[in-house]
């Protein structure tokens, strides 16, 4: 339904490394003894997709792939060290400074730790009105009106608005979260693990929650997590990420349905089903790499299970496979990893 | 459209409130505002309660002198907590040293918090080059005991009360750089100032609406304790010989001048002003651990 | 029998001329003699030298007595030339000794056991000087340092005592010399400790871990008088408590009037302002009240019996009303402010005194703030011209002369007249009497000048004295104590009984 | 560890050289010391004599270049009142203080580790909360009136303990030590604790705040779990755990137990560095009064420097992370 | 039928506030049998951990076990002084816990907690043959080079190594019962994987009996033979997995499996569970599920409905669900 959708978002090989300068003292080591410089962490590495209007983007991975950072950048929290991010066609790096703030109002987040991302000394009715008011979105004398507005929109009730966060639960604070994100209308909604906090019964209250408001207000999201559960649920495509790279992106259907690069298949193979059947757990072989010392060539070689010796050497590059998916392993179409 | 204005709203509570409704849950932080209110109403008072001007020379007489409690001077007044080597009245004199030692506390830390404050936030919030020099000044200043700054600084200025305060500030700006330096780089890393951002508000208000007020608590926690810190160190100097003048004695100053005859029996010279001293400070303490607590969401819970 | 006593002050080194200071000379001197020597009673007494003659107005010839150094070889005139040559050659003396050799012009040998001295002019007062110069041995000390010294290896001398040990700060250790020309010492062993703390030398005495100390803190001695296991004596020392007060300069600092302004005039400069201060000053009360009894009030400069001393003036009187009528008389009906500068760690009790005081100018009308500090504070502070009033002391006051040089007289760089002369009082007429005084060896008229000169300060109030400040010891029972008027602690102020 | 090592030097460096100016400013300030050596009645020439005697007369500039020049060769100058080298004169006094601080310092860990420890353990209970208040007695006293007062009881009133001065001390390998003797030791008594009281009540809320850390920890749980008993629970996995922010905090606060001996000393007449710095800045034997605090200062970036090491010792996160990183 | 491994019966626990006492658990009853896995799931502050630790004897003041009995065997735990119980943990039932970053103390190295936790029960075991275990026991769970790992202090490992180690930490007595409080739930799913198959195939080998706590019913749905469903403190239903799983008769296990997303459900609303978990202080009357489901009424909102046997499980619930009423 959205493939023909104008895209609202294109990344464009955007890469971020994290680096310590070393200082005189960590040089002097260097030089002297050969002591390691302070390591260079690349969190994201070359990173490229377009998100159509409307859509909602599932990212997926494990713990320190790289999701929150490519999360961040998105959001402009972040920049990156390389490459380009463009909101509907215009490079925001190279925006002015209205433009951009225009954009970055246009692309909100919703956090994941519900506590730490709600200012503690703001009243609800603050967290949620500032930046409207500050944008001249709404005149500040209709901040409260407005703001009962949005928590009504979230599903909270407006009689709290002048209550501080701690004094809400878990599930709550995520909504006060999705309506500050909210009320300075934006156009996408990153949510980064915005429910991994939460129990299941209320995650699947936020996880509605954010399907209504697609539906209402035809908001485009990247939604990232490392629950392929939520992730299935909620997504249109997926892109699937492994030590800073993209490894595979396709519809959500077909990537579940048909997994083509070993990490994926991998993945899903392991992750628990709510089927009531025993099974026996075995795992991919070996420990996750770290992201300070990755593995040469694919990322993923050493624990692939039909990785050939140039995959040591080799980086793969994200192919175009046929159906529109992406993939990036060599091996796809050779018939070795069929 | 509703109008949403019109939705009573639950009652508005101040967090200044939930916390204090806190801090009076411990019956030992009870204790300690009620002597350090009583502590600070006295002090304040004390032209008004004091029987003698102490700093009066022409209300006190060597003739009165080393009166033990309850002895009557040459007015007629009865000392009860007996006189001075000088024949000042020790009450009067320990009323008006506590007003000393409490405002040179209390200035001390408004001036040196206020100088660190900014430090501390300007260093967190600019970084660089900055940051790590200003950094290493404090690390300097830290590594190095306060009293020996403070004693050599005052050796070198003389006595006086606005000297001791310079000294002071200089020697305890550094505590409160650091912790709010401390505490800026934590709050920097929560998530709300990552929305500020994403909400694309301006840099100031970030500082002044959402960094600055977080890092508050553990400020007013370093704050209540080094008001105890500098009333020690202006004691222990003036125990010294290196604070405030002789004719203005602080509380700490009335203890060295009672120290020579204490061991001669005249126990009252330095015992009074001693136990008003420790009071004063363990009430400070008292207050100073309760906001610790209280202040800080891991012990609080 | 052997003694440990304690002092006041450490003993900063045993180079007998290191440093000029009392802690150093007293304790000496039981190893180095000099060739006079101050008695008891503060007068000039024979010691190395039996005797001297003057030749003429400028030489003296002294007679040595046949004393022998520690290792056993006689002293002779060649050792007491050098000794008086070697302070001129320590460079790195904090307070030199020069002042006392410097007025020596030339010094013949005439032999092993007479000696001349010819000083660049009459000097009348040459063997006072000559109390402070220790005899060393000359081939031992030639080219010796003072670390030499401090080891016992050039700590040879001609005194009653044998060096057998220095810890710096800690204690100096003598044993009986048994060679000694004089009478034999009175103990076998001496050990000297330094317990500057005043409680501690208390404590130290009561605890029995020294026999006697000197200077018993004013707050113990009650406690000390009263208890029958120890001895206590005290004496009336040498030294004067004064206020300088400012009647040289037109506008003094810290003079304001009552309501804080700057006063266009000096007061101070006022001679009846500067008697209501001495009138205003009740010193029975200070003696009483601050110094339990260890002052002693005078108006005088001038020790009892020396030169210049007035007997009149030892009665100094006490008058509120007269120098409130005094204060308007000179124009000041309703007083002025002033600070009074004081050190709060030389004298007995001084900031505490300087507090008394303060209370009785108030009362007279002059407001009087107390600004006390460390005593060399004080000095930087005084010789800066900081002060209108300060509380100072003088210790050599054997004649006028001294004391009047340098502190009452004009102040004169090139004649050495006035160093610290704190109030700059300046009278011609008396410099002139005390310069003639001061060249005129023969003693009665020389007394006369004396007198004439100290009365002058009296009736200008040049300086306001206040009194004699005391010296106290204590010491177990079964120890008499000899007390000296010039502050010193030597072993000979104890002898057993 | 060679980087952070080279980096502590570089700290260390800087951190001297910063004090080597203050000191000499500070000092410079304190007033001229010609006015506390001469004897009262030396006149003008003797002054002048005097001060070019001292080189007082330079320009300050060349004082200072002077100082450092020689400092940096080791020569911290000569005292002006004992005619010795300063350093010295410090060196004499250093065994007494260094006694001192180390029999307080044993002092506070003995009484404080083991309080703490109890009253981590125990949060809510009578011990525990009358050791925190306890705790917050010792913070509040001041340490000149704790000396006072142990003064007037132990030593006035009882008449047990001596009240100040530093007893019989015995000499090993040319150094006076007092703890090795009884009477001695019965000297030390007094002052130490009064040095200790801060330190143990500071160590007591550092172990308490460590032990409650530790406590709500899963290992513990887990140690529990293992079916280990009470005694090697806290003797291994809290003690060895809350060991590590004690040593970092009295290796901090041992620099102030130097500095708080000043105070102590004045009170129990001690003969060590702090009656030293207190009575050379009265005489203003200023090459004496920048030693001190020089030494202070290459003392306190040693002891932080080893307490750095034995803190990586003590915790291996921090040893191997360094190799690693 | 043998005896339970693990037999609990009527086991509550609760908290001294300074509100009163705030009852965490509230009387459950399970059994586990040797070599059988009970997964027992429930969300966060419905007691399973507290369920856990009471089972260890390791509630601490201001918690106590207020009733009830925790059988080992046959042995009663509840009762016994410190010392006995001392005995019995570690050798008999042991435990591991969640974070894998702190169950083990990260200042002692590997082989100083794996013989200290033999020496607890063995004092007099030499330290070679100490050694010898612990390096079999390594093996046993998959850690590669076990020799020199043996030296290493805890933060070398990774998380799932870590956890690795907790469980070969937990085994080396060979105890009855092996309670897991969610070890899984800090890790990744392809390191969950491992570190499952590890367990599953231990317990197997040893005929360990398993509680396996977890919020997350997917896991324990491929991994339990049984499951409790635990709700405030109570267990609100508890049956085969199978049983569970696809015919839940509890208006809360059937809320809370129709809201896992899932591939069947793909896109489509979830089922939601209105309301919230309700506070232990501000417990409801009756039925503690009663605010939140669609079913209550008055019986509900009055009494607390007791465990039945209904279908095959038992259900804490006065109108169980009928075999069709789930999606
Ligand atoms: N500020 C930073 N400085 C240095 N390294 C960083 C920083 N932020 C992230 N990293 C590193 O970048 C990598 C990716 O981190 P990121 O938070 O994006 O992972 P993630 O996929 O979100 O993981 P998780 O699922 O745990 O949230 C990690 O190895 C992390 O250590
Ligand atoms: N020490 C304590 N004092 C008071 N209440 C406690 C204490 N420990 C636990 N509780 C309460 O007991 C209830 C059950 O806690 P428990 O840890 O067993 O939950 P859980 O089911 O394990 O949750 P989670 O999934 O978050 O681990 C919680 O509501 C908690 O607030
Ligand atoms: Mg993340
Ligand atoms: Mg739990
Ligand atoms: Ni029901």
């Amino acid at each position: 339904m959205t493939d023909t959708a104008p895209p609202i978002l294109q990344l464009e090989g955007v890469g971020r490394v994290f680096a310590r300068k070393p200082d005189i003292a960590a040089r002097i080591a260097h030089k002297l003894v050969g002591s390691p410089l302070p390591p260079r962490v690349r969190a994201v590495d070359d990173v490229s997709f377009t998100v159509r209007q409307g859509e909602v983007l599932g990212l997926v991975g494990e713990s320190g792939c790289g999701k929150s950072t490519l999360a961040r950048m998105i959001s402009g929290i972040l920049s990156p060290t390389s490459g380009r991010i463009r909101f509907e066609g215009a490079d925001m790096a190279a925006m002015s400074a209205a433009e951009r703030r225009r954009a970055g109002l246009a692309v909100q987040m919703v956090f994941q730790d519900p506590m730490s991302s709600l200012n503690p000394r703001l009243r609800v009715v603050d967290i949620i009105g500032e930046a409207p008011v500050a944008h001249g979105l709404v005149k500040p004398a209709d901040q409260d009106g407005y703001v009962c507005e949005m928590m009504e929109r979230v599903g909270l009730d407006p009689s709290t608005r002048y209550l501080y966060a701690h004094q809400f639960s878990g599930g709550q604070r995520a909504r006060i979260g999705i309506a500050r994100a909210l009320a300075v209308q934006p156009r996408v909604l990153i949510c980064d693990e915005s429910t991994a906090a939460l129990d299941v019964s209320i995650q699947s209250q936020i996880l509605n929650l954010f399907m209504d408001l697609r539906a209402q207000m035809g908001l485009t999201y990247i939604f990232v997590s490392h629950d392929l559960g939520v992730v299935q649920h909620i997504s249109d495509r997926i892109a699937v990420m492994y030590l800073g790279r993209v490894v595979e992106l396709a519809g959500a259907e077909e990537l579940f349905a048909d997994p083509q690069h070993p990490y994926t298949r991998a993945l899903l193979a392991e992750v628990p089903r709510l089927e009531p059947k025993k099974r026996q757990f075995t795992g991919i072989k070996g420990e996750m790499p770290s992201p300070l010392n990755p593995p040469s060539g694919c990322h993923f070689h050493p624990r692939c299970s039909v990785a050939v010796p140039a995959c040591a050497t080799r980086r793969p590059a994200l192919r175009e496979l046929p159906g529109g998916r992406l993939a990036a392993c060599d091996l796809i179409g050779e018939g070795v990893a069929g | 459209m509703s109008t949403p204005a019109a939705t009573p709203a639950l009652p508005k509570q101040n967090i200044l409130r939930i916390q204090a409704a806190k801090f009076i849950e411990s019956p030992t932080a009870i204790v300690g505002i009620v002597v350090l209110l009583l502590a600070a109403l006295i002090a304040v008072l004390a032209p008004w309660i004091a029987p003698q001007n102490p700093y009066d020379l022409m209300q006190i007489d060597i003739m009165d002198n080393m009166l033990p409690p309850g002895g009557e001077m040459m007015s007629g007044q009865i000392a009860w907590l007996g006189t001075d080597a000088q024949g000042r009245d020790m009450l009067s004199a320990m009323l008006y040293g506590l007003r000393i030692s409490l405002s040179v506390g209390l200035v001390t830390v408004l001036i040196a918090g206020a100088i660190g404050a900014t430090v501390g936030v300007a260093a967190a919030f600019i970084g660089g080059r900055f940051e790590s020099i200003v950094m290493r000044i404090v690390d300097l200043h830290l590594a190095f005991p306060s009293i020996l700054i403070a004693l050599v600084l005052l050796s070198a200025f003389g006595r006086g009360i606005d000297k001791v305060i310079i000294a002071l500030v200089i020697v305890q700006w550094a505590y409160y750089a650091r912790t709010v330096r401390g505490s800026a780089l934590v709050e920097t890393r929560k998530d709300y100032i990552a929305a500020c951002s994403v909400l694309q508000l301006p840099r100031w208000r970030v500082l002044f609406r959402h960094l600055l007020p977080n890092c508050i608590p553990p400020l007013i926690v370093v704050a209540t304790v080094q008001v105890a810190g500098a009333i020690l160190l202006e004691s222990t100097l003036s125990f010294l010989g290196a604070g405030v003048p002789v004719t203005e004695p602080s509380l700490g100053m009335l203890i060295s001048q009672g120290y020579s005859y204490m061991l001669s029996g005249k126990y009252w010279i330095a015992v009074f002003p001693g136990v008003l001293l420790v009071l004063v400070i363990i009430a400070i303490n008292l207050v100073g651990d309760r906001l610790r607590i209280i202040l800080n969401p891991r012990l609080s819970s | 029998a052997d003694l440990t006593y304690a002092i006041s002050a450490p003993v900063t080194a045993v180079d007998p001329h290191y440093q000029n200071a009392t802690p150093n000379n007293a304790a000496l001197s039981n190893i180095f003699e000099s060739l006079t020597v101050i008695g008891p009673d503060g007068m000039v007494e024979p010691s190395l030298a039996k005797e001297w003659r003057l030749i003429d107005d400028v030489t003296w010839e002294f007679d040595l007595v046949p004393a022998m150094f520690h290792d056993g070889t006689p002293m002779t005139a060649a050792d007491v030339e050098f000794s008086l040559l070697r302070p001129a050659t320590i460079t790195n003396s904090p307070s030199a000794f020069t002042i006392y050799t410097r007025p020596i012009k030339e010094i013949q040998i005439v032999d092993d056991h007479t000696i001349r001295l010819i000083t660049n002019a009459p000097f009348p007062q040459f063997p006072r000087d000559l109390t402070r110069v220790a005899i060393v041995k000359k081939d031992l000390v030639e080219g010796a340092s003072t670390p030499e010294f401090n080891s016992g290896k050039a700590a040879i001398g001609t005194g009653p005592y044998k060096f057998t040990g220095y810890t710096p700060d800690d204690q100096l250790n003598m044993t009986r010399f048994d060679g000694y020309w004089g009478d034999a010492p009175a103990w076998d062993n001496v050990r000297i400790r330094f317990i500057t703390d005043d409680g501690a030398r208390s404590a130290a005495l009561l605890s029995g871990s020294v026999d006697a100390i000197e200077n018993v803190p004013t707050s113990d001695l009650e406690r000390f008088q009263s208890n029958p296991d120890l001895v206590y004596e005290s004496a009336k020392s040498m030294r004067v408590v004064f206020l300088f007060v400012d009647s040289g300069r037109d506008q003094a600092p810290t003079i304001l009037s009552h309501d804080g302004k700057p006063l266009d005039k000096n007061p101070l400069k006022d001679v009846r302002v500067r008697q209501a201060i001495n009138l205003a000053i009740n010193r029975d009360a200070i003696r009483d009240r601050l110094m339990s009894g260890l002052a002693w009030p005078t108006n005088n400069i001038v020790f009892d019996g020396g030169e210049g001393y007035i007997e009149a003036l030892d009665a100094p009187a006490f008058d509120a009303d007269k120098a409130k009528a005094l204060l308007a008389e000179a124009g000041y009906p309703d007083g002025f402010q002033v600070t009074l500068a004081t050190p709060n760690n030389r004298l007995i009790n001084d900031e505490q005194v300087a507090q008394g005081i303060a209370q009785m100018l108030t009362r007279a009308g002059i407001r009087t703030q107390v600004d006390s500090m460390p005593f060399t504070m004080v000095n930087t502070r005084g010789n800066g011209g900081e002060f209108a009033m300060s509380m100072m002391a003088w210790g050599n006051t054997a004649d006028a002369a001294g004391g009047i040089r340098a502190m009452i007289a004009c102040k004169d760089k090139d004649k050495g007249m006035g160093p610290v002369n704190w109030g700059n009082y300046c009278n011609p007429k008396l410099d002139e009497v005390t310069m003639k005084a001061m060249a005129t060896m023969d003693e009665g008229e020389r007394r006369g000048l004396m007198a004439e000169a100290a009365q002058i300060v009296h009736d200008d109030m040049a300086i306001v004295p206040l009194y004699w400040q005391g010296s106290t010891w204590a010491a177990r029972k079964g120890i008499d104590i000899l007390p000296r008027a010039d502050e010193q602690t030597r072993p000979s102020s104890f002898v057993p009984n | 560890m060679t980087a952070y090592l080279i980096r502590r030097v570089f700290q260390a460096l800087f951190t001297m050289l910063a004090m080597a100016v203050l000191v000499f400013a500070a000092v410079y300030m304190l007033g001229n010391p010609v006015d506390a050596l001469l004897s009262p009645d030396s006149d003008q020439i003797e002054r002048a004599a005097a001060i070019a005697r001292l080189g007082l007369d330079r320009p300050l500039h060349e004082q200072f270049g002077l100082f450092l020049w020689n400092a940096v060769r080791g020569d911290l100058g000569t005292s002006f009142v004992y005619g010795i080298p300063a350093i010295e004169v410090l060196f004499l006094r250093l065994p007494t203080t260094l006694e001192l601080a180390v029999f307080a310092m044993v002092l506070a860990l003995v009484i404080g580790i083991p309080l703490g420890i109890i009253a981590g353990m125990r949060p809510g209970s009578f011990a525990g909360k009358t050791i925190m208040g306890g705790s917050i007695l010792g913070f509040s006293l001041p340490a000149f009136w704790v000396g006072l007062m142990l003064v007037l009881i132990f030593a006035v009133q009882l008449q047990v303990l001596p009240s100040g001065g530093r007893g019989q001390t015995v000499q090993v390998f040319g150094i006076n030590l007092a703890s090795l003797t009884l009477d001695g030791l019965k000297h030390m008594i007094l002052p130490a604790t009064t040095l200790a009281l801060y330190k143990a009540s500071l160590v007591i809320r550092v172990c308490e705040s460590g032990t409650r850390e530790v406590m709500s920890q899963d290992y513990i749980r887990f140690a529990r779990a293992k079916g280990l008993g009470f005694w090697r629970i806290v003797s291994v996995h809290i003690f060895k755990n809350v060991l590590i922010p004690v040593v970092t905090i009295m290796g901090m606060e041992f620099g102030g137990l130097l500095a708080f001996s000043v105070v102590v000393e004045t009170i129990f007449a001690y003969q060590g560095m702090g009656e030293l710095l207190i009575s050379s800045i009265n005489r203003l034997d200023r090459p004496v009064v920048v030693t001190y605090l020089l030494f202070t200062t290459v003392m306190f970036v040693g002891i932080n420097l080893v307490v750095d090491i034995l803190y990586a010792v003590l915790d291996p996160r921090i040893r191997l992370s360094e190799e690693s990183a | 039928m043998s005896q339970p491994a693990l037999q609990v019966t009527n086991l509550a626990v609760s908290f001294a506030t300074r509100r009163g006492d705030l009852a965490a658990v509230r009387g459950i009853e399970f059994h586990v049998m040797p070599g059988e896995v009970l997964g027992l799931v429930g969300e966060s502050g419905s007691g399973k951990s507290i369920t856990g630790l009471a089972t260890m004897g390791l509630i601490d003041p201001p918690g106590r076990i207020v009733s009830g009995s925790v059988k080992v065997n046959g042995h009663e735990l509840v009762g016994l002084s410190e010392a006995e119980l001392r005995k019995k943990r570690g050798r008999e039932i042991s435990m591991i816990f969640q974070d894998p970053s702190t169950t083990l103390n990260p200042v002692l190295r590997v082989d100083t907690q794996m013989i200290e936790a033999l020496r607890a029960h063995e004092p007099g075991l030499s330290t070679r043959a100490a050694r010898e275990k612990c390096l079999a026991a390594l093996a046993a769970v998959g850690i590669p080079s076990p020799e020199e790992r043996l030296l290493g202090y805890p933060h070398q490992f990774s998380g799932g190594m870590r956890q690795r180690l907790a469980i070969a930490i937990a085994l080396l007595n060979r105890p009855a019962v092996l309670i897991a409080d969610e070890p899984t739930t800090a890790l990744d799913v392809t390191i969950q994987s491992q570190v499952l198959g590890e367990v599953q195939q231990l317990a197997a080998e040893t005929g360990t009996a398993l509680v396996w706590i977890t919020h997350d019913l997917s896991v324990v749905a491929g991994l339990a033979d049984r499951i409790a469903v635990m709700y405030a403190g109570r267990i609100v239903e508890t049956g085969t997995v199978t049983d569970i799983l696809s015919d839940p008769r509890h208006p809360y296990t059937a809320g809370l499996i129709a809201s896992v997303p899932s591939r069947n459900r793909r896109g489509a609303r979830l089922a939601q569970i209105a309301g919230t978990t309700p506070s232990l202080v501000a417990m409801p009357t009756g039925c503690p599920f009663h605010p939140r489901c669609d079913h209550a009424d008055a019986v509900c909102r009055a009494e607390v409905p007791p465990p039945r046997p209904v279908a095959g499980r038992t259900v804490a619930c006065h109108h169980p669900l009928t075999a069709h009423a789930t999606a």
